[in-house]
């Protein structure tokens, strides 16, 4: 175990992979920087995040690709890539700024295998920086896995610490299937034990940083660090909850929520994206129509209002769901 | 230069009659009402596919777009299958999901018709790089209309494969319309090639119902890209024969333009005339290659009628590799 | 009342607002048609499905506007008209385009007034037609609402008759926000009874084409005609329902389906897109966590499979909900 | 030609420094970590949005860019409550709810600000429609940056205007740098003027340093526009003195590069050096607009900081005008 942060377990993980296979390549804005710079410093920005620092000394410009400001091309040549052999990886700087590209995601690399009988795979990843909580304004701060989640032909991975960061990009860079990789702004810096050697988290398999037996709560994202301490917060008052982190939303391990539901029979869901048609919504529509007998009490959703996300401090911070929010969610269903 | 001989122009013209009598016999089976959905007929720009793919190997990649059919011929698609394809069956091209717009052949380098206009140029550029990576001189080809030229997408993918100098070759197909608009509308400079060249590549207009001007242009470009120096584009002006759509009733057209292109501008007649002028080829071997694609057409439509629709089994199956 | 099919009510729709207010626009693909045709007849389109028929004529090239295959130029374009005093209607030929377009439809036009503190409006109509029945493939044949649904600062409308049809897109017409207007392309030709005169149907206000007491079922879009199919033929074995359809999905009228719950007990709902993050997740999630108290049984939710739309017509058969599948699950929430 | 006076000078001097000593001051509270968010200054490029807008009224529409505080100020926004949107104040111009990328003030045509790089042309085109429609000669204005003109809007904005002659400038200004990223790297032709022709409109390149050369070759642009004869493009070559955006770095530039800029390009020194060479203006005259600027913006901060935050309730207002 190495104590590493979210950014640089994301880093290892590309490293790693790219070794392992000369297939992996990477492109994006600035993912190294400094082409046609005036200083000749290549890797100038390493992403623009420091995520991909390094990459383009040991891999060379042929697999560490800087593009122009042309997400529809960034990603429609990764998934063309993708059908020609390579195994690239498309950075999008933001994820809001799917919605330049959004056509490439859903109704191309998502449906290849599918509308061509399944005579071709496309395994692209495509890793985007997500969330709020640095005041970047509302086309800077969205978690728009939402509307990934939904599409057929698309795997969505919402990492909430630096060891399943790893661990899940390195699966999503083997998989044959196309994958949106969310990274939560706020995780970047954010440190903890990551397993030495060779790690791989598979998908589809939660994870339950917290046990109890009075409430199940399900958090993605940034927010598992809040349920975290909403939850060790409302020890001392003797509730105890399982917090399930699904880690990937496409697939989705529902046998770990039903499972813990019917010892629980409560269910707060945190979601920091807005509550229509979010994945909290959608969560809770899946209990609700496939373990309703577990249920004891109304399903809680703690998310975003249904607004943009606003400048301001004091309005982003109360935009964001919070520790706060979410311990008195879990008090409500468990006292009410 | 190419040097023409008995072989190789009959392959060329075997691939643009195939094209033509395919679509031909599609445009009678959809008014028969023996085929579902939205079909987009390539009748009249075969010189354009062909001219193109003949340079092609099955390790050169194109993408294609909604009118995908001639692309997909000319670049080896199996007939037979194709046809199931399009009238969806089972053991169609595409397991009878795709359809008419979404017809892939990966071991002969189609990567696919696309039914999203402006949708297949990205992808032709990752493909390039795939080629680029893979050292061994291949290119990838994207296949658009003029319409195409007016999505971003496009646009993109010509400035990325610019700024990569990779060895994609934008085909721009003038047919003179996009749905029911007329290209010198729709396109505001009147001149797509211009276009292309303003993103820094070399770019030129050919004749597209001439086979043999198409095919000594794409030789240029792809001696070009080849060569490591990027990208190239050809706009190629040319005519379709049917509407956009079948059941189109093009009320944009004079009504007599596609009576009169069938006449003057036919690149099939256009090929006969000029091999049979040069003395390369003679009617008789024309016409022998025309009664054996129009054996294989009947008999892809029969086994395509014949054939089983895919189980409802299927209707799950291929959403991913595993999940 | 006249009998009129959907198609004619937009049409109709179109021309009265057109002429009540001179700022009122279209912008799209072949709206008209014609343009640079070696006919020289314009309205050689009047809309690929005929919806804006005969406009160009009455009201011009300035107000009936025909564009390149450009969609975020489309959209784009008429949310700048729309802050400069028009009232534009943007019309993108097929609903699975949004690809192409959805920066300028969820960052730009949804978030306008909230990101400029209220100091503007964007009356902004986006026309649209979805949904799968004529085998169009993959790419020509999504409902893909719900993930507008989900955007803060749009609204959504999906009509299932003629009548609604009329009275909503002039409702979309003269509101100041942001409006995007489904039309099922297999609705396009039903005809019904739509009143004469003056017809407006308020946003947020459900209708309940069917009364009962057994079981609610909420059914947008086409999916309403294949309930009621469902519903009536369910009347022999003396089952009957609500059956609520709730017109605009943002905003949605949960009172109307609360109190039907309240006397039912029982859900179903019906929703063409695939279940992931979909409407029918959604409001099955706002009744678990708002409703839950009225709920007898678990909820049953009627969807598309998770995956595209396939080609064969025997496949995109079986994709679609259909009132067999209605009712069957009518009954099991009865019966179950 | 416009004939210089006094008053015009003045008027383009004082909007120059008042956008300069903005930049130069919000650099400063960044630093001390008094306003939050991601914030890029425009300082560098004043000659651009002044010799762009000073010929623009009220009734003229403009969309900016995530660099806009210097398109805001040229189009007459009020300086204070800018600093206090800049700041998140309650009062500021957008509420606080929008921020440095997402400023506006349509009482004075000014469309926002826009944190999507290519958000801005296709609403600058829609805007033209509106001005067209309103039969008045007014024209629209687009700003963007050399890497903006890589995003597939901005040509399909470009297009559009084309096919339907509108009204609108596109202005691109080219200070060498797209992020991290050098302009001959990313705009493959290494040449967006020639870009914009090849859509089909007039286009030309100006020294972005020189306000007499932007301002001349605006007034080319405007006379085309209002004569309705349809979009023109000004490519503007410029530096800007600061990083991409606060904190930046900036590694990909030469270490003197910025200090040499601020030498040898200062647009407001050219500006200085021009007007008292001609003898148009003495230096006590500018001396006092710098001192009144310095003094207005001392004014701005000291009113931002004290101004407090917006309420709590304003969270989830404006989302809708009714809903
Ligand atoms: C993004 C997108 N917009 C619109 C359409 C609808 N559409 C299909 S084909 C077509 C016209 C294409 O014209 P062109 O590129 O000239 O190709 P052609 O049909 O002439 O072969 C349009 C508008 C689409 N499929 N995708
Ligand atoms: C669609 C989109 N892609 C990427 C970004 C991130 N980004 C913000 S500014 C910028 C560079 C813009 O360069 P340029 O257009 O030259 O403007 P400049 O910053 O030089 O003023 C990038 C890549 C964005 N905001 N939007
Ligand atoms: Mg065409
Ligand atoms: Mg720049």
């Amino acid at each position: 175990m190495t104590e590493t942060t979210f950014r640089q377990a994301l880093n290892d993980a590309m490293f790693e992979e790219m070794r392992r296979d000369e297939r992996v390549i990477i492109l994006g804005e600035d993912v190294s920087g400094g082409a046609g710079g005036t200083s000749g410093e290549r890797d100038a920005s390493g992403g623009i995040f420091g995520v991909s620092k390094g990459l383009i000394f040991e891999f060379g410009e042929d697999r560490v690709i800087d593009t122009p400001i042309s997400e529809s091309a960034i990603i429609g040549a990764g998934a063309g890539a993708a059908l020609a052999g390579l195994r690239p990886i498309s950075e999008i700087m933001f994820a809001d700024f799917v919605g330049v590209c959004m056509d490439q995601i859903y109704n191309q690399a998502a449906k290849f295998r599918y509308m061509f009988g399944g005579k071709t795979r496309c395994p692209l990843v495509i890793r985007t920086a997500m969330g709020a909580g640095m005041n970047m304004g509302a086309q800077h701060s969205q978690t728009i896995y939402p509307i990934l989640t939904g599409v057929p032909g698309l795997k969505v991975v919402v990492p909430s610490n630096a060891a399943d960061a790893k661990g899940l990009l390195k699966t999503a860079i083997r998989d044959d299937d196309p994958v949106v990789f969310f990274e939560h702004k706020a995780l970047y810096n954010r440190k903890c034990e990551v397993p030495d050697g060779e790690h791989l988290v598979p998908f589809g398999e939660a994870a339950m940083p917290r046990e109890g037996d009075d409430c199940t709560v399900v958090a993605m994202g940034r927010m598992v660090v809040f349920a975290e301490k909403a939850i060790d917060g409302l020890a001392a008052s003797g509730i105890t909850c399982d917090l399930i982190d699904p880690r990937t939303l496409s697939p989705l391990d529902t046998d770990t929520i039903f499972e813990s539901l019917e010892h629980t029979g409560r269910l707060v869901i945190v979601d920091e994206s807005p509550p229509r048609c979010s994945v909290a919504s959608d969560i809770a529509g899946i209990v609700a129509s496939e373990a309703f007998g577990s249920l004891r009490a109304p399903i809680k959703l703690v998310t975003a209002p249904h607004a943009p996300v606003p400048f301001a401090r004091e309005l982003e911070r109360a935009y964001m769901p919070g520790p706060g929010d979410i311990a008195a969610a879990i008090q409500d269903v468990c006292n009410g | 230069m190419t040097d023409w001989n008995n072989d190789n122009l009959l392959a060329a013209y075997r691939r643009m009659k195939t094209i033509r009598e395919f679509e031909e016999r599609l445009h009678l089976e959809i008014q028969q009402g023996q085929i579902a959905g939205f079909t987009h007929l390539y009748s009249g720009q075969e010189a354009v596919a062909v001219g193109v793919c003949e340079h092609l190997s099955d390790q050169d990649y194109i993408v294609s777009t909604h009118r995908g059919h001639g692309h997909c011929i000319a670049k080896g698609c199996d007939v037979i299958a194709m046809m199931k394809e399009i009238y969806g069956r089972a053991d169609g091209l595409c397991k009878g999901k795709g359809g008419s717009m979404h017809i892939a052949d990966f071991d002969k380098g189609m990567l696919g018709a696309n039914a999203i206009v402006g949708g297949g140029p990205p992808l032709a550029v990752g493909a390039a790089i795939a080629a680029r990576n893979a050292g061994e001189r291949h290119v990838s080809v994207a296949f658009g209309g003029d319409g195409s030229c007016n999505q971003g997408t496009v646009f993109e993918a010509m400035n990325l494969a610019v700024v990569l100098q990779l060895p994609t070759i934008f085909v721009f197909e003038d047919n003179g319309y996009s749905e029911h608009t007329g290209a010198d509308y729709a396109v505001g400079s009147k001149d797509i090639a211009g276009r292309c060249a303003g993103f820094g590549m070399p770019a030129e207009r050919v004749d597209g119902d001439d086979f043999f001007a198409v095919h000594a242009a794409m030789q240029k470009a792809l001696d070009h890209a080849r060569a490591g120096n990027g990208p190239y584009a050809l706009e190629c002006t040319t005519t379709r024969f049917f509407g956009h759509f079948e059941g189109d009733p093009q009320r944009y057209r004079a009504k007599d333009e596609v009576e009169r292109h069938r006449e003057d501008r036919d690149c099939l007649k256009n090929f006969r005339q000029r091999v049979t002028d040069e003395g390369w080829l003679d009617e008789a071997e024309l016409d022998a290659v025309d009664a054996e694609v129009l054996a294989l057409i009947d008999d892809a439509v029969a086994q395509a009628q014949a054939a089983p629709p895919p189980s409802v089994d299927e209707l799950t199956t291929d959403v991913y590799i595993a999940y």
